[in-house]
Parts: structure tokens; C-alpha cells; sequence
């Protein structure tokens, strides 16, 4: 597509409709991404997604890389909550190799991306205050977001990109008195939630602006891929934690909370909800974690083969189902490996029949009440 | 005349607008620099919704072809005195994605950059040292990127027109291309 | 939760205006999650390198992932042992991405990661944008050095247990227990597993130092990748592009390769050696695996005198060259110092002969029982042959000039391990036997008199830390029973008929200066001990015997009684005449000889080339 | 005499501007504290202004121009009128219809300026602006109605005067509700969330802003400064009995101003139809309630 | 495994296809090309309602293309990898958007990455890369590190100009 200067989109033909870009370079938009909004007046006439900004080509550089030199390549895929991308990849290759991963390690894992979830979702509150113009909202979620990166820094050595799992387990067991400093952590988070569900999820103004836009179906989302917190503010009750339990999921107890609107705002409810329910797998966690090894061996990078096959495994991200289909053909590297983003069909399919009729103020909250991660599918 | 220069570019380097622009990755680091736990408002660096209004360009990260289309426009649309700040490995010499075919390996052929920062990506730390930097360098009047654009316009312009503009495919093998229209 | 709107609710966040803000005042004030250190103490930050204990190995330039590693050649550094090279890693940080994986592999630990993250470069306006790029790009590439040692981040050492990437534990090949093996001959190393050989073989790094260790530079790291990828074939046709006695070297090779094994820095070496046994002895025919291409014959002809692994190797590779070659053994058997001077126990005779056979097979003519000099004039050789290949080893052995040494009942090694080969040694059950001296033939007589039946006691002159023989070997003989003596001298050898007792010395060890061996003293003070002994077996060394060459030749090549003077392709001052294995190396030992014996083939064929 | 007029107009719409600038700088410090961070010095808004017009600006024509420039001078005008404790320029013309026709020409201005620019977002966001004007000029109207009812004058010097001796005196505690009106119009009038749809940065990119930059950004900043300054000092003039002197009067202003930042920084912004539909609804009604009672 | 991935994998095989568990709930079938959209119909009709995913396998030495369309049934907790090959010296598909609207996407993707041409589908427009003139960049035999070279002119060359590590310093 070409980008017209914009002063020359008046002059169409008709002075009928008129073109707006919602991104790349635009606040409303989270990341580089860009919708091309064809404008009836106030209304949304038609919608062009125009992705590509950020394809850096993934797909083929894990192709020329080794199996575990690519660990420090997917945590880019999808930018706020890297985890996923690594604890996928990881199962997958373990599937493949055959690899047990030991209790503990497993334990790990939960927690890392049980944190990672509970940071995705105080980015994705930022979001919504962003997109409402509620600045304050922001401040405070990505404030204190920042103290689980503080923790994720000391367990793993990154603040942002943790490259912390390996096959077969995780790199380095968790230093003393980490644990305490996370039960700490909760406790913060827990005495912080009503604040933001007084400035957040009972301002009146924000309900306006959040109930009744966006409104998804259960069929829609089933039909059309769209897949964690959207799929289940739908009300359909599909969580891969507890359909097809991962990791040591089955050993924890938690729920999967019901709202069930399908609108924005429920969208961003069920967040909010699923982050007490976040906590509350971490404190169990905290509490069950046994001692033992954190990683089963495998060969080192250069020898570490991986016997010939293919497989789809998948976690439950914060934006729904993130998978890693990986073929291997028993080289040191992998044959191809294709990354589903969560936000693939959301972003670039169901936006553009969500969006027509919708208007202008409508799209930042649509966009980011259905979290749209523009790097998961631009890869 | 030059205490007046001088006034300038101290209110200038004390005054920042950002471009709310994020190219790549590095911009994950940006939210939490703004708000409240880095607050990089204290330093009177504020991000900003168009070009128009932006003094500084945060290239943060690797750019695809795609993007860099869009940067230059936005850059050329920015106001002069404009900063371009180069973010992270990506930016110096294609960092981790140094053989990727859609992302450039060095922004410098392509925009004049005044101030790099290593990191991948840069911690909010070298992120707000990254602005006192600038900042000391536009009170010195160091950081003249856009002159030497305006000034060397066609270099850069030859260099941007090669990547965005192609007439070949670039490999040379025509008849292998098997891609219909 | 409840969501009732409320319109107040949003005002409760008033509060904060009051409270004291939670930003970070960077500069002026740290993160106080890890105890006011900044950054965490796992920090992924810019690299330090301790050019002392990096030995160039490269292993972090291979694994980074966003190519930032490059080795270049440092002429400030002194390598950190005999096998280290002075490359050092040089890091763009345009490129790094800091994810830790160099740390990770680095075999010596030497590579770590501080917690320092800023760095910032301006490019100068007034240079013109065609120099920028290269100007950005020089800044940021660093050699790293203990800049910032002093804030450690992410590192590795041997007894924590970040990155364990590498695997430090050896996976050893099972092994007979002492108490079993010291009564039988029989082979008590058994070849690995396929699981075992997988196992073992996917702990290398691929890195090549081994190569460079190796006297004879086999292709080692290609025949472990081809095991890991369990594919013994191919490994083996790697290991024939430079051995073909890989059996032999499987089993007794010295392995100067595993000394340099980069793994072994902090843990414990590949076992390079059993895997090329495992290799080797997973095969059945190894001309129908290895198919090397044999030249057409070009009607020359060469002879090697001596059939041990120098004339052996030679005669395959000149075979393979399409020369005609005849190989001269003055013993029943060829073999040489393989075949009488190892034990069973080490080398089976019929994996010697496996190897062997086959590099007869190609058709290689072998004249056994003919001395050179006594069943056939050298001159003859000479003149019927286009060139000559001298691979008699060391032959003469050294003697221990004390009194009573002509005595029967004292023996030299070599001869005693030939009548041990034999099965003709003495009767040992319950005899008392001494073994002077501490190289591997020393270890063989001792633990060969072992398996006899004898009490055997080892006398060396330095500490036992000090022996030329491998440590192993030293390791499993005491395991098996037998004795050491450190500093001691022998004396005198008391006996009328045969030998009674020996009367040793316990000297008195002074440091060398040079940081050498210490150097034992005898002098008045040094006590005197007599021991009671029926058999005295000398192994201190052997000399080489040249005594079938005419003198002149003798003089022409420089021999000077311990060793032959030859260039890289064992040539001499004397057309046509090559030598090689033990009589010119500088280590003396099997692979030596056979790397030798390929380097001779080389010159030979350059030779005949030049000639014709 | 008017040379001496003129200075002491020039005068007061430095005092308005840095006043204003001032203002805003606190803005951004307060509103920070609620964010839990520090934020910038309270000058950097002059920092911000004084950089703007250091750069190279970008005019996009004729309309452009006087549009913005328009949009300073017109304010900067209304502000001379203005009574503000002792400094009162024009006693006897500091008609409220005045002030309110200028102020409403300084918005027109600014929208002629950016919709010239041509960029759609502007072009939205002046529609929006001026939708949001007619929601709160209505109920802002009813107020001024029963004001005028209430003092039977029509001079803000007036009004002040009729707001003197006590705190009880004040047009505050007597026209309860129709304070309680202008307050919330007050919100919209300074283009404080939940009535900032006009520049909604994460809807169209700031609006009317979207296409200015240097020196016109500057304008655009001056004119929200003295807008700042004329709002809130028509505020307290109507509502808080005016002033003694220029201190209690700038520190009054700044009580009403800190509310409305209280409020903005809590709050998200309204669509704009639901915006000008409370506006229509509650403080038109508040105003008209208080229109009757006074009438009454 | 769970019960209904195997009775399911039973099922596809009395079809007369290839089907094989591949986890404990996911299984694989290979379904001939003019199978296909039957195939995934009746994988529709039978629960498999969700469409994760589309994704292309070159496999060069096969000379063949491999598409993975990747269902997930919420009811039965199952997840079907459904394959098919199509040769690579005519990479063409018949375009399954009748069955779901979602393919649209995923085969413009495909077009553009591998040169996949989804007979049916009406807008195979170029999608993430602008002005692409080559090789489809994820086929195998498009080298991904001489393309960046050849176009960003850069080097790996070996001469590096070294530096000490610096940092800077602040008045």
C-alpha cells in the first residue's frame, strides 16, 4: 500500500468518504501496526489492516539458527510478555526430544508466567487508560509492573527479554529469599487491586465508554480463532490451562472467572479477574514448590539434536492461545517452526468486520480491549 | 549573538518531545520510562502524538523496510531542530537480526543519527542517560543531525531510495521467482 | 468483584497526591530490590574477558546467535597454557543482544557479563555520512578485558551452578573392577555402548583444540559429530583420513587430544579416545565403510623397514598413491612395539590385528623374519627401490650402569614385555619383582607381573606426580596392587647366582629453578634400603638402533645416536631415504609414529614427483 | 493617556500568559503527584514555550496563520477586560457579554487556523471542539442568565462590587447551583477531561494540535495559558467575589483551577455526544434551576 | 491420550486416511488434495470449529509443499493437524474461505511467503512486505543472509577495529 501525504485524501472523487490512519504512528494503536480507516463522516466505512511493520522475518532466522540459539531470538516475538514464547518453544522441543522436565522446574515455569500474566494484564489496564484518555491508569499499572520486572530481573537476569528457560528446565534455580520478596510482591498487588477498581472498573465514565462497544458472540469468537480472555468474556469457558493442562496446572486450584458480556469493558473485567486468579496460583505455588533439580541435562548447544517430527504445542498467554508448530528433521536446527500469535485473527481478520460502523473513539478501545500485539503476528 | 544561541539550545535541550512513534521492540522499555516508576517528564522529556510537535525521533529498535518508509516521512515532517536517537543494538549493526531480509542493518545510511545507545534493549537507566546526554550535547550545539541531512540530502536519499525502492529482486534470479501478480 | 458504577470511587485515588511518588531518582538513588546494588546480581550487561584464562577456543563466536562474536589474533596476551591460542573474542555491541548464551558455553569461565549497561555514542557532525557508519560500528566493538571484573553479573564458574550448558561429567566406558582384572589378560576396558558413545560424544563443543594437540591432527571433531549423530561409518571414514590403525589408537593412544580438551578446563576432558575405539569396533569391515579411492598403480616401488605403526601408516597411504610397497619386519609378526611392547590387557591381539590386515589388505607386501643388515644388505634396498622408509623405533634399551646388572634374573623392559607377548615369560607366582624407572613401558612390566602373579614394586627416582607415564595407567596399577617407591636410586644388585636384593637410595629431591621436574640428589646423608627381590626388570628408556646403516649414511643423516634429524616430511640429507615413528619424533609414541609415517608418504610422493 | 492604557494592557496579558504558564506547570506537577511520580519543574512550561518558538516552524497558508494568531490576540483581549483585584483596565467595559463574545472568537480562530491545515484529525477535532462548545456555552449561558438576573448588571466590575463584605456574600454560597453549573462547565471550558475530546490524543492524534508545530504550537500554548487565566478569572469574579488585590485574586483562581485537575486527572474522557448530552443534562439543568429560583 | 483424539484418529483412518496421535491430545492427518475441503467440512461439522492456525512446510528435498491446517474442538478438548501436500513445481491450492472467512489471511500470508497461489481467494495483495521482488523469502532455497547482504551492503568483514571497553562520564 502506498502511503499518500495527507492532505491529498480530500481530493477523492467523491468528497464522500475520507481515509485516517489509525497508526503506525499514532497513540491509539499499541505498537507498530497500522489500520487504514475509510471514514463516512463520523462512521467507519471500511477497514484495511496493513500489517508488516515489524516483520523481521522469525520464521526464517530460526531456520539458520541452532535449537537453543533460538531462545534468544523468540522472546521478540511477542514483546510484553516474552515468557510465553520461551516456555512454548521449550515444551515443544521437549516433546520432541523426550525430554522429562523435573518437578521443580515446572514449578518455575508456572511462575514466571503466571508473573508474566499478571504483568500483561497491568499493561493491558495501561491500555485501557490510554485509550480513554484515564492518564492516571497508566502511571500506576506500568509503576507497578515494574517492581514483577524488578523480581524477574533478579531470578533471571533480564528485565524485559528473560532468555531463563532452556529444554529440559530453566537456567538457573531461584536465589535465596526470592520467594519472599514475591510473596511480598502479592501482597502489594492484592492491596493495590481496589484501587484500581475504583479508578478503573467503577468510574462511571469509563463504563460509557466501555460497555456495548465491540460487542463479540460466542459463535463469532469460536468461528473466528480468537482465543483466551476475549473467547472467555464471550462465555465460552476455554482455558487450555484446565481443558489441557500443562506444567503442573492440574496440581492448582483456580478458576476460570465467568462475566460473559462479550463487550469491552467485560473484556477488560475478565482481566482484571483473572489477575486475583493469577495471585492466587502464585501463592500455591510459593507454598508447593518442591526442592530437586532445575533442569534435566541435554547436550550442549552444538550437539543438542532433536529427533524427527512435528508438533503444536501451545500456552495460555495473556492474549489467548500462543503456539509453536515445530518440525524438526533430526538436525541441530530446526526444519521450520511457525509461531501462532494470539492476536493473529483478532488483529488482522476480525478487526476489519468489528470495526465497520464503529467510530473513531471506538477503535482504540476495541483495540486494545481485544489486546492486539502487533509483533505476535507480524513475526 | 552567541549568548543568545546559547539561551536557545539551553531551552531546547531541557525541553524534549518525543515522538510517540514505536518502531520496534525497544519500545516495551518506553512505557515504564514515561510513567511512573523512571518518570522521565522530570528531565522535560514528554512523548508526543504527531511529528509536528516532536523534537526527538526514538528509533527504538530494529526497523523493517516498512517502517523505515514511514520513519523518513515522519522525520521529514518533524521541525527543525530535530534529534534522532538510535535505540539499542538493532540501530548500530542489525543486532540480532543481522541476516533477516526485511530488517536494515544500519540506520545511520539511512537517517542522521545523533546519539546511539547500546542495549538490547536499553534498560530505563541508560535510557534517561541517554537524554542528559543529548541534552549536554545540544547545550554544546554538538548534536546537528539535520544539518548534516539537509546537507548530504542526496547521499542519504541515493541510500533510502536502494532499500525502498526496488526495480529487481535483489538476489538476481529472475527466472526462479515464481510468484504470480 | 464488584463493578457498580460509582462516581466518587475515582476520587479515592486522590490520595496519592499526599503520599510520597514511588519513581525511581535515577541517578541519584538505586533500585532497592537487591539490597541497593542497582541491578540485579544476574545482570546481563557488557562482557568482561580474563585474557589469562581465555584460551581462544572460540566456542562463544560459534553459539552467539546474532553473529556479535568474533575471534581476532591478540599480541598483548600470553596464552593461558600449552594448548591455548591467542584469539580473543572481540564483541560488537551493535550486534550483542545480551542474552547470556557465550557465558554459557565458554569452557574456562573466563568470559562473564557485568552489570555494566551504559554506553552511548554521538557520531561527529562534521565527518561526512559515507564514514559514519564504519565510525559507529568501530565504537561500539570492544575487546573485553577485567574493565568491569569489579561488578560481576551473569557469570559462570565451575561450583556455581549457572549455565549448565556444558556437561563436565565424562561418561566413563565400563571397566573390570582392580580386584578382577589383575588376574586375566583379558581386555578390562569395555568399548562404549551406542547409548554411552552418544552420550559421551554430545558433550563436545566442536571447538578443535584437540586438533592442534594431536600429533598426527585428526579430524576429531567431525568423527564425535558423526558418533552423536550415531553414524559410527562415517566417523570412522573421518579418522582414516589421517589413521588407519583407529582400533590401536582407540585403545592405547596416549591422547594428548583429551590434555587439550577445552571441556576438561573446569571439568572433566571428552574420552576421545574410547570413542574412536567405539567407532572403530562398530565396525566390521572397514574398507567397505571407509571406500577410499586407490590411485591407479604407478610402477614404483618403495620400502619400509620395521612394520610398526610408522611403516604401516606409511605403507597405507603410499598404497593409496598407487606405489608398490614392501614392508620389512625382522620379526614372525608385524606390528613392531604394538604387537611385543603392549600387554594383552591393553591392546587384544586380534584388534591389533584387525587393523592390521586391513592396511595389508590393500596389497601391501610384508617380509617377515628378514633382518636389514643380516638376511638383507641395506645397499640392495637402496638401489631396488625408488625410496626407502626407516620406522624402526627405539630398539636398544637403555641400561642402569649400577653393579650386578649382568646378573640373571635382571631384565630390560622391552625384552621382558617381548617374552611377556610370547607367553614365554618366567614363572612369577609369588616372586618378588622390582621395576625401575616410571614411563608407561615401567607400568606395563609391573602390572603384567601382576597379572603373573609376582609382588612388584615400583621404583622411580622422582616423585610419582612426576612420571611420564599416564596417570591412569599409574592410577589402575596401584588399584591393582602395586607398590611405589618414590626417590629412589637404585644402587647395587646383590646375588650370586641370580639376583637377591637391590639396594636402593632415597634421594633427596631439589626444585628445579626453571619450575621443571626436581632433580633427585644422592649424597652421604641419603638413606639406604636393601630389599629382598628375585626379579629386577630395568625400564628407563630406550635408544634407537641404526646399526644396519652403512656408517657413512649413519653420518650423512646426523644421527647422533638418540634421535634423526628430519624435516616435516621426514626427509633426510639423504636422497631417498625417509625416516619416521619413534626414531625421529619428539614424543615417542603410536600416533606420533603413524602421523610420521603419513607426513614421510607426503614427502615421498612429493620426491618421486620432483624426480621424474 | 491611551499610550499608558496600552502598556498596562501589554502588561496584564504578560501577567495573563505567565500566569497561565504558570498554572500549567503546577497542572503537570499536581497531576504527577496523583500519577505517584515527581514530574517536571514547574517552569517547564515556559521552558516548552520559549523552545517552540526557537524552531523552524511550518505554516500551511494564510488561514493558518491568522487563524492561530487570532486565537492568542482575541484571548488576550478578553483578558484586558477583565477585572482582576486592583488591576482593572476597564471598569466601566468589563461587560461579561464582551469577554464571552471574544472568547468564543478566539476558538473560532484557532478552529479557522487547523482545519486549513487540511489533516482530517484536525478537521475531527475542530468538530468536536465546537460540538463541546455548544454544550458548555448552554448551561454556561443559563448561569450567566441568572447572574445577570441575580446582580441586574451586566459589568463584571459590578458583580464584584455586589460580592463584597464576606465570604457569604459571595455569588458561591448564593447561587449554589449555578455555581455548581459554571463549575462544570468551567471543566469543559478549560478542556479538561472528562471534556477533552477535542484533542484525545489516542483517538485522532491530538486534534486541532495534529498538524501544528514550533511557533504555532507555541500559540496554541499561549492561547491555553490565557485561556487558563480568563476562565478561572471569570470564575472567580462571578462566583468568589473577585479580589482585594492580584494575589488572593490569582490564588482563588488557582483553587477553582487545582479542582478541575483533581477531576481531570481521575476521569477519562467522554465520548462527545455522551459528553454534550451531561452538559445538556446536569449543569443545564442545575443552571436553569438556578435561573428559576433567581427569577423567582 | 484422551479418548476422543483416539477414536477420532480411528475414525479418519476407516476414511481411508493417513491419521496418527501426535500428543496426548492433538493428532495429525494427511488428507489428499481433492479431499480437502471435504475433509475440513466435515472436521467442522464434527467439532473442530476453530481454525488456530495455517502454516507451510517446504520440503525441498520431497520437491512438495506442506499445508498444516491446525483445528481445535473445545468441546472434546482436541486439536487436529490436518496436512496436505501439494507439489512444489505448482504451488496451488483450492482457497478454503467458504469453510472459514479466517483463511483469507492466513493463505494471503502464505501467497506471500512461500508463492502459494489460493485459487479462489480475491485478494492475495503483498500483505507484511512492501515491493518484494524475489524468492517467497521463507522457501528454502531463499537465502535470507546473502539477500540482507547483497541489499543493506553490509560486510562480515573480519578486520574489526578494536577498542577498550568506556563508559561515559559525567560532569
Amino acid at each position: 500500500m502506498e502511503l499518500r501525504p495527507l492532505n491529498e485524501s480530500n481530493t477523492n472523487d467523491k468528497y464522500k468518504t475520507y481515509e485516517l490512519f489509525i497508526g503506525p504512528n499514532h497513540p491509539g494503536i499499541s505498537g507498530n501496526f497500522s489500520y487504514v480507516l475509510d471514514m463516512e463522516g463520523h462512521k467507519i466505512a471500511n477497514v484495511t489492516a496493513d500489517p508488516g511493520l515489524l516483520h523481521r522475518g522469525f520464521e526464517k532466522l530460526m531456520e539458520r539458527r541452532l535449537w537453543t540459539q533460538n531462545l534468544a531470538l523468540i522472546p521478540r516475538i511477542c514483546v510484553p510478555e516474552p515468557d510465553v514464547n520461551e516456555v512454548a518453544y521449550c515444551m515443544g522441543v521437549e516433546h520432541l526430544a523426550g525430554i522429562e522436565v523435573p518437578k521443580r522446574a515446572q514449578y518455575i515455569r508456572v511462575i514466571v508466567l503466571e508473573m508474566a500474566r499478571i504483568a500483561a494484564y497491568l499493561f493491558s489496564f495501561s491500555g485501557v487508560g490510554g485509550a480513554t484518555g484515564l492518564y492516571t491508569a497508566p502511571n500506576w499499572a506500568i509503576g507497578d509492573r515494574d517492581y514483577i520486572l524488578d523480581l524477574f530481573e533478579w531470578l533471571t537476569g533480564g528485565r524485559v527479554y528473560h532468555i531463563y528457560q532452556y529444554p529440559g528446565g530453566v537456567k538457573m534455580d531461584i536465589p535465596d529469599g526470592w520467594l519472599d520478596k514475591l510473596s511480598e510482591l502479592l501482597d502489594y498487588l492484592e492491596s493495590r487491586l481496589p484501587e484500581y477498581d475504583n479508578l478503573i472498573f467503577k468510574n462511571p465514565i469509563l463504563q460509557k465508554r466501555t460497555k456495548g462497544v465491540g460487542y463479540l458472540s460466542a459463535e463469532d469468537a469460536i468461528e473466528n480463532g480468537i482465543t483466551g480472555p476475549n473467547l472467555r468474556a464471550s462465555g465460552v469457558k476455554w482455558d487450555i490451562r484446565k481443558a489441557q493442562p500443562y506444567l503442573v496446572y492440574d496440581e492448582l486450584d483456580f478458576d476460570i472467572p465467568e462475566t460473559g458480556d462479550g463487550d469491552a469493558f467485560s473484556r477488560f473485567v475478565q482481566r482484571r479477574l483473572e489477575m486475583e486468579e493469577s495471585i492466587k496460583i502464585l501463592r500455591q505455588c510459593i507454598k508447593q514448590i518442591p526442592d530437586g533439580p532445575y533442569r534435566e541435562k541435554i547436550p550442549n548447544p552444538f550437539q543438542f539434536r532433536v529427533p524427527a517430527g512435528t508438533y503444536y504445542s501451545k500456552v495460555e498467554s495473556s492474549k489467548g492461545e500462543f503456539g509453536y508448530f515445530i518440525v524438526s528433521n533430526g538436525d541441530i536446527k530446526p526444519y521450520r517452526v511457525y509461531v501462532r500469535g494470539p492476536s493473529y485473527s483478532a488483529g488482522l481478520y476480525y478487526a476489519l468486520e468489528a470495526m465497520k460502523n464503529m467510530r473513531i473513539e471506538d477503535v482504540p478501545v476495541w483495540i486494545h480491549s481485544m489486546d492486539i500485539c502487533p509483533p505476535d503476528f507480524d513475526r | 549573538m552567541s549568548e543568545w544561541k546559547d539561551l536557545t539550545n539551553f531551552f531546547r535541550g531541557r525541553s524534549f518531545w518525543m515522538l510517540h512513534y514505536c518502531t520496534g521492540c525497544g519500545a516495551m522499555e518506553l512505557p515504564p520510562t514515561m510513567t511512573s516508576r523512571w518518570d522521565m517528564e522530570r528531565f522535560g522529556v514528554i512523548p508526543m502524538a504527531t511529528p509536528r510537535q516532536a523534537d526527538i525521533l526514538l528509533v527504538t529498535g530494529y526497523l523493517s523496510l516498512k517502517s523505515l518508509k514511514r520513519l523518513i516521512y515522519t522525520y521529514e515532517q518533524m521541525h527543525a531542530p530535530k534529534w534522532v536517537l538510535g535505540f539499542g543494538s538493532c540501530t548500530i549493526n542489525g543486532g540480532v537480526y543481522w541476516d533477516s531480509y526485511n530488517v536494515i542493518e544500519r540506520l545511520d545510511k539511512y537517517l542522521p543519527v545523533d546519539l546511539y545507545i547500546a542495549g538490547c534493549m536499553p534498560r530505563p537507566e541508560a535510557i534517561l542517560d541517554s537524554f542528559k546526554k543529548l541534552r549536554e550535547l545540544v547545550e554544546k550545539g554538538e548534536a546537528k543531525g539535520y544539518e548534516k541531512y539537509v546537507k548530504n540530502y542526496e547521499w542519504y536519499k541515493a541510500n533510502q531510495d536502494r532499500v525502498l525502492k526496488r526495480t529487481k529482486p535483489v538476489l538476481q534470479k529472475p527466472e526462479e521467482v515464481t510468484r504470480s501478480a | 468483584m464488584d463493578t457498580k458504577k460509582n462516581a466518587l470511587a475515582p476520587l479515592s485515588a486522590l490520595k496519592y497526591l499526599f503520599k510520597k511518588p514511588h519513581t525511581v531518582r535515577y541517578p541519584k538513588e538505586d533500585l532497592d530490590v537487591f539490597e541497593k546494588e542497582g541491578v540485579s546480581p544476574r545482570y546481563r550487561g557488557f562482557h568482561t574477558n580474563d585474557h589469562s584464562k581465555c584460551i581462544g577456543c572460540g566456542n562463544c563466536a560459534s553459539v552467539c546467535p546474532a553473529s556479535a562474536i568474533t575471534m581476532v589474533e591478540a599480541d598483548d596476551v600470553k596464552p593461558a597454557n600449552k594448548f591455548a591460542k591467542t584469539y580473543r573474542p572481540v564483541i560488537d555491541y551493535g550486534r550483542c543482544c545480551f542474552c547470556g548464551q557465550c557465558v554459557d558455553v565458554c569452557p574456562t569461565g573466563s568470559l562473564q557479563m557485568s552489570r555494566e549497561y551504559i554506553h552511548s555514542f554521538h557520531p561527529d557532525v562534521s565527518i561526512p555520512p559515507e564514514e559514519e557508519p564504519e565510525k559507529v560500528k568501530e565504537d561500539f566493538i570492544w575487546r573485553p578485558d577485567q574493565t568491569y571484573a569489579n561488578n560481576p553479573g551473569y557469570v559462570r564458574t565451575p561450583d556455581d551452578l549457572l549455565g549448565k550448558t556444558i556437561e563436565f561429567e565424562r561418561t566413563d566406558p565400563r571397566e573390570e573392577p582392580a580386584d578382577k582384572r589383575k588376574f586375566s589378560f583379558a581386555k578390562f576396558v569395555h568399548t562404549y555402548s551406542k547409548e554411552e558413545a552418544k552420550k559421551e560424544a554430545t558433550r563436545c563443543l566442536g571447538c578443535g583444540a584437540c586438533v592442534e594437540a594431536c600429533p598426527n591432527q585428526l579430524h576429531i571433531p567431525e568423527y564425535i559429530r558423526s558418533i552423536a549423530e550415531e553414524d559410527p561409518e562415517d566417523s570412522l571414514k573421518w579418522i582414516y583420513k589421517r589413521n588407519p590403525l583407529p582400533l590401536v589408537c582407540g585403545e592405547v593412544c596416549t591422547h594428548q587430544c583429551e590434555e587439550a580438551c577445552v571441556v576438561g578446563i573446569q571439568g572433566e576432558p571428552l574420552a576421545i579416545r574410547w570413542l574412536k575405539a567405539y567407532s572403530a569396533s562398530n565396525v566390521e569391515n572397514y574398507l567397505e565403510v571407509v571406500e577410499e579411492k586407490m590411485e591407479k598403480p604407478n610402477g614404483k616401488k618403495l620400502a619400509a623397514i620395521g612394520a610398526g605403526p610408522a611403516s604401516l601408516s606409511f605403507g597405507y597411504y603410499t598404497k593409496l598413491l598407487g606405489y608398490d610397497v614392501t614392508i620389512y619386519e625382522a620379526e614372525d609378526k608385524p606390528g613392531g612395539a604394538m604387537m611385543w611392547g603392549i600387554p594383552k590387557y591393553r591392546l587384544p591381539k586380534e584388534d591389533l590385528m584387525k587393523d592390521i590386515n586391513t592396511i595389508l589388505s590393500l596389497g601391501i607386501k610384508l617380509k617377515t623374519n628378514t633382518k636389514i643388515g643380516k638376511d638383507m644388505p641395506f645397499d640392495k634396498l637402496l638401489k631396488d627401490y625408488d625410496a626407502v622408509f626407516i620406522g624402526t623405533g627405539n630398539s636398544k634399551p637403555m641400561t642402569l650402569r649400577i653393579p650386578g646388572e649382568e646378573l640373571p634374573g635382571v631384565m630390560q623392559g622391552l625384552t621382558f614385555m617381548h617374552l611377556v607377548n610370547e607367553e614365554k615369560a618366567p614363572d612369577l607366582k609369588g616372586k618378588r619383582l622390582i621395576v625401575i624407572g616410571g614411563g608407561n613401558v615401567a607400568m606395563d612390566v609391573a602390572r603384567s607381573s601382576i597379572r603373573l602373579g609376582a609382588e612388584v614394586t615400583v621404583i622411580y627416582r622422582r616423585r610419582i606426580a612426576d612420571m611420564p607415564a599416564d596417570p591412569e595407567e599409574i592410577k589402575e596399577a596401584r588399584e591393582e596392587g602395586v607398590e611405589f617407591v618414590e626417590a629412589g636410586v637404585p644402587l647395587k644388585i646383590y646375588g650370586e647366582k641370580s639376583v637377591e636384593a637391590l639396594e636402593y637410595a632415597i634421594a633427596s629431591l631439589v626444585p628445579d629453578p626453571n619450575g621443571g621436574r626436581p632433580r633427585p640428589v644422592v649424597d652421604e646423608n641419603s638413606p639406604h634400603k636393601k630389599v629382598k627381590v628375585d626379579y629386577v626388570v630395568a625400564a628407563i628408556g630406550q635408544h634407537p638402533n641404526l646399526d644396519f646403516l652403512p656408517e657413512d649414511i649413519q653420518e650423512k643423516i646426523g644421527f647422533d645416536g638418540r634421535r634423526v634429524p628430519v624435516d616435516d616430511f621426514g626427509r633426510t640429507s639423504v636422497e631417498g631415504l625417509f625416516f619416521g615413528g619413534d626414531l625421529s619424533n619428539k614424543r615417542q609414541d603410536i600416533i606420533s609414529a603413524i602421523g610420521a609415517g603419513l607426513r614421510a608418504a607426503k614427502g615421498v610422493d612429493m620426491y618421486l614427483a620432483s624426480r621424474k | 493617556m491611551i499610550f499608558l492604557k496600552l502598556l498596562e494592557g501589554i502588561g496584564v496579558g504578560l501577567l495573563s500568559l505567565t500566569v497561565g504558564l504558570l498554572f500549567m506547570g503546577l497542572a503537570r506537577k499536581i497531576t504527577a503527584r496523583i500519577q505517584r511520580r515527581y514530574g517536571p519543574p514547574v517552569l517547564q512550561n515556559f521552558i516548552d514555550v520559549f523552545k517552540l518558538f526557537s524552531k523552524q516552524s511550518i505554516s500551511h497558508g494564510f488561514a493558518f496563520d491568522l487563524g492561530l494568531v487570532a486565537g492568542v490576540s482575541a484571548l488576550l483581549a478578553a483578558v484586558v477586560f477583565l477585572p482582576m483585584g486592583q488591576i482593572n483596565l476597564f471598569p466601566h467595559n468589563s461587560s461579561l457579554i464582551m469577554i464571552i463574545y471574544l472568547m468564543t472568537m478566539a476558538y473560532l480562530g484557532m478552529a479557522m487556523g487547523v482545519s486549513s491545515s487540511g489533516n482530517p484529525n484536525a478537521t475531527i477535532g475542530v468538530a468536536r471542539a465546537l460540538t463541546m462548545m455548544m454544550g458548555y456555552e448552554l448551561p454556561f449561558a443559563a448561569v450567566i442568565f441568572s447572574v445577570y438576573i441575580f446582580a441586574k448588571t451586566g459589568s463584571l466590575t459590578n458583580i464584584v462590587a455586589a460580592q463584597g463584605g464576606g465570604f457569604l456574600n459571595w455569588n458561591m454560597v448564593r447561587l449554589p447551583f449555578g455555581f455548581l453549573a459554571a463549575e462544570i462547565a468551567l471543566q469543559g471550558m478549560l478542556g479538561e477531561k472528562p471534556f477533552d475530546m477535542a484533542i484525545a490524543p489516542a483517538e485522532i492524534a491530538s486534534g486541532p494540535m495534529v498538524e501544528l508545530g514550533g511557533k504555532y504550537l507555541g500559540f496554541g500554548m499561549l492561547q491555553h495559558a490565557v485561556g487558563i487565566y480568563l476562565e478561572t478569572g471569570i470564575m472567580v469574579d462571578l462566583f468568589l467575589g473577585g479580589a482585594s488585590n492580584i494575589w488572593i485574586f490569582v490564588t482563588k483562581q488557582f483553587e477553582l483551577f487545582f479542582i478541575a485537575l483533581l477531576i481531570n486527572a481521575v476521569l477519562p474522557r467522554f465520548k462527545i455526544e455522551d459528553g454534550v448530552k451531561f452538559m445538556w443534562k446536569v449543569p443545564l439543568l442545575l443552571g436553569v434551576i438556578q435561573a428559576l429560583i433567581v427569577v423567582l | 491420550m484422551l479418548e476422543s483424539v483416539e477414536k477420532k484418529v480411528e475414525e479418519l483412518k476407516r476414511m481411508n486416511l493417513e491419521a496418527k496421535a501426535l500428543g496426548d491430545w492433538q493428532f495429525e492427518v494427511l488428507v489428499p488434495r481433492e479431499r480437502t475441503a471435504e475433509i475440513l467440512a466435515y472436521m467442522k461439522a464434527t467439532g473442530y470449529k476453530t481454525f488456530i492456525h495455517l502454516a507451510c512446510v517446504d520440503w525441498i528435498d520431497d520437491q512438495e509443499f506442506e499445508l498444516v491446517y491446525n483445528l481445535e474442538n473445545y468441546d472434546e478438548k482436541a486439536q487436529a493437524l490436518v496436512k496436505v501436500r501439494i507439489p512444489r513445481n505448482k504451488p496451488e491450492m483450492e482457497s478454503m474461505m467458504s469453510i472459514w472467512g479466517l483463511c483469507q489471511v492466513y493463505e494471503r500470508e502464505i501467497h506471500e511467503f512461500f508463492g502459494i497461489n489460493f485459487i479462489g481467494n480475491p485478494n492475495l495483495k503483498p500483505f507484511f512486505l512492501d515491493e518484494w521482488l524475489d524468492i517467497p523469502p521463507l522457501r528454502k532455497d531463499f537465502d535470507t543472509l546473502a539477500f540482507s547482504q547483497e541489499l543493506f551492503e553490509f560486510k562480515e568483514d573480519e578486520s574489526h577495529g578494536i577498542k577498550a571497553p568506556k563508559r561515559i562520564e559525567y560532569k
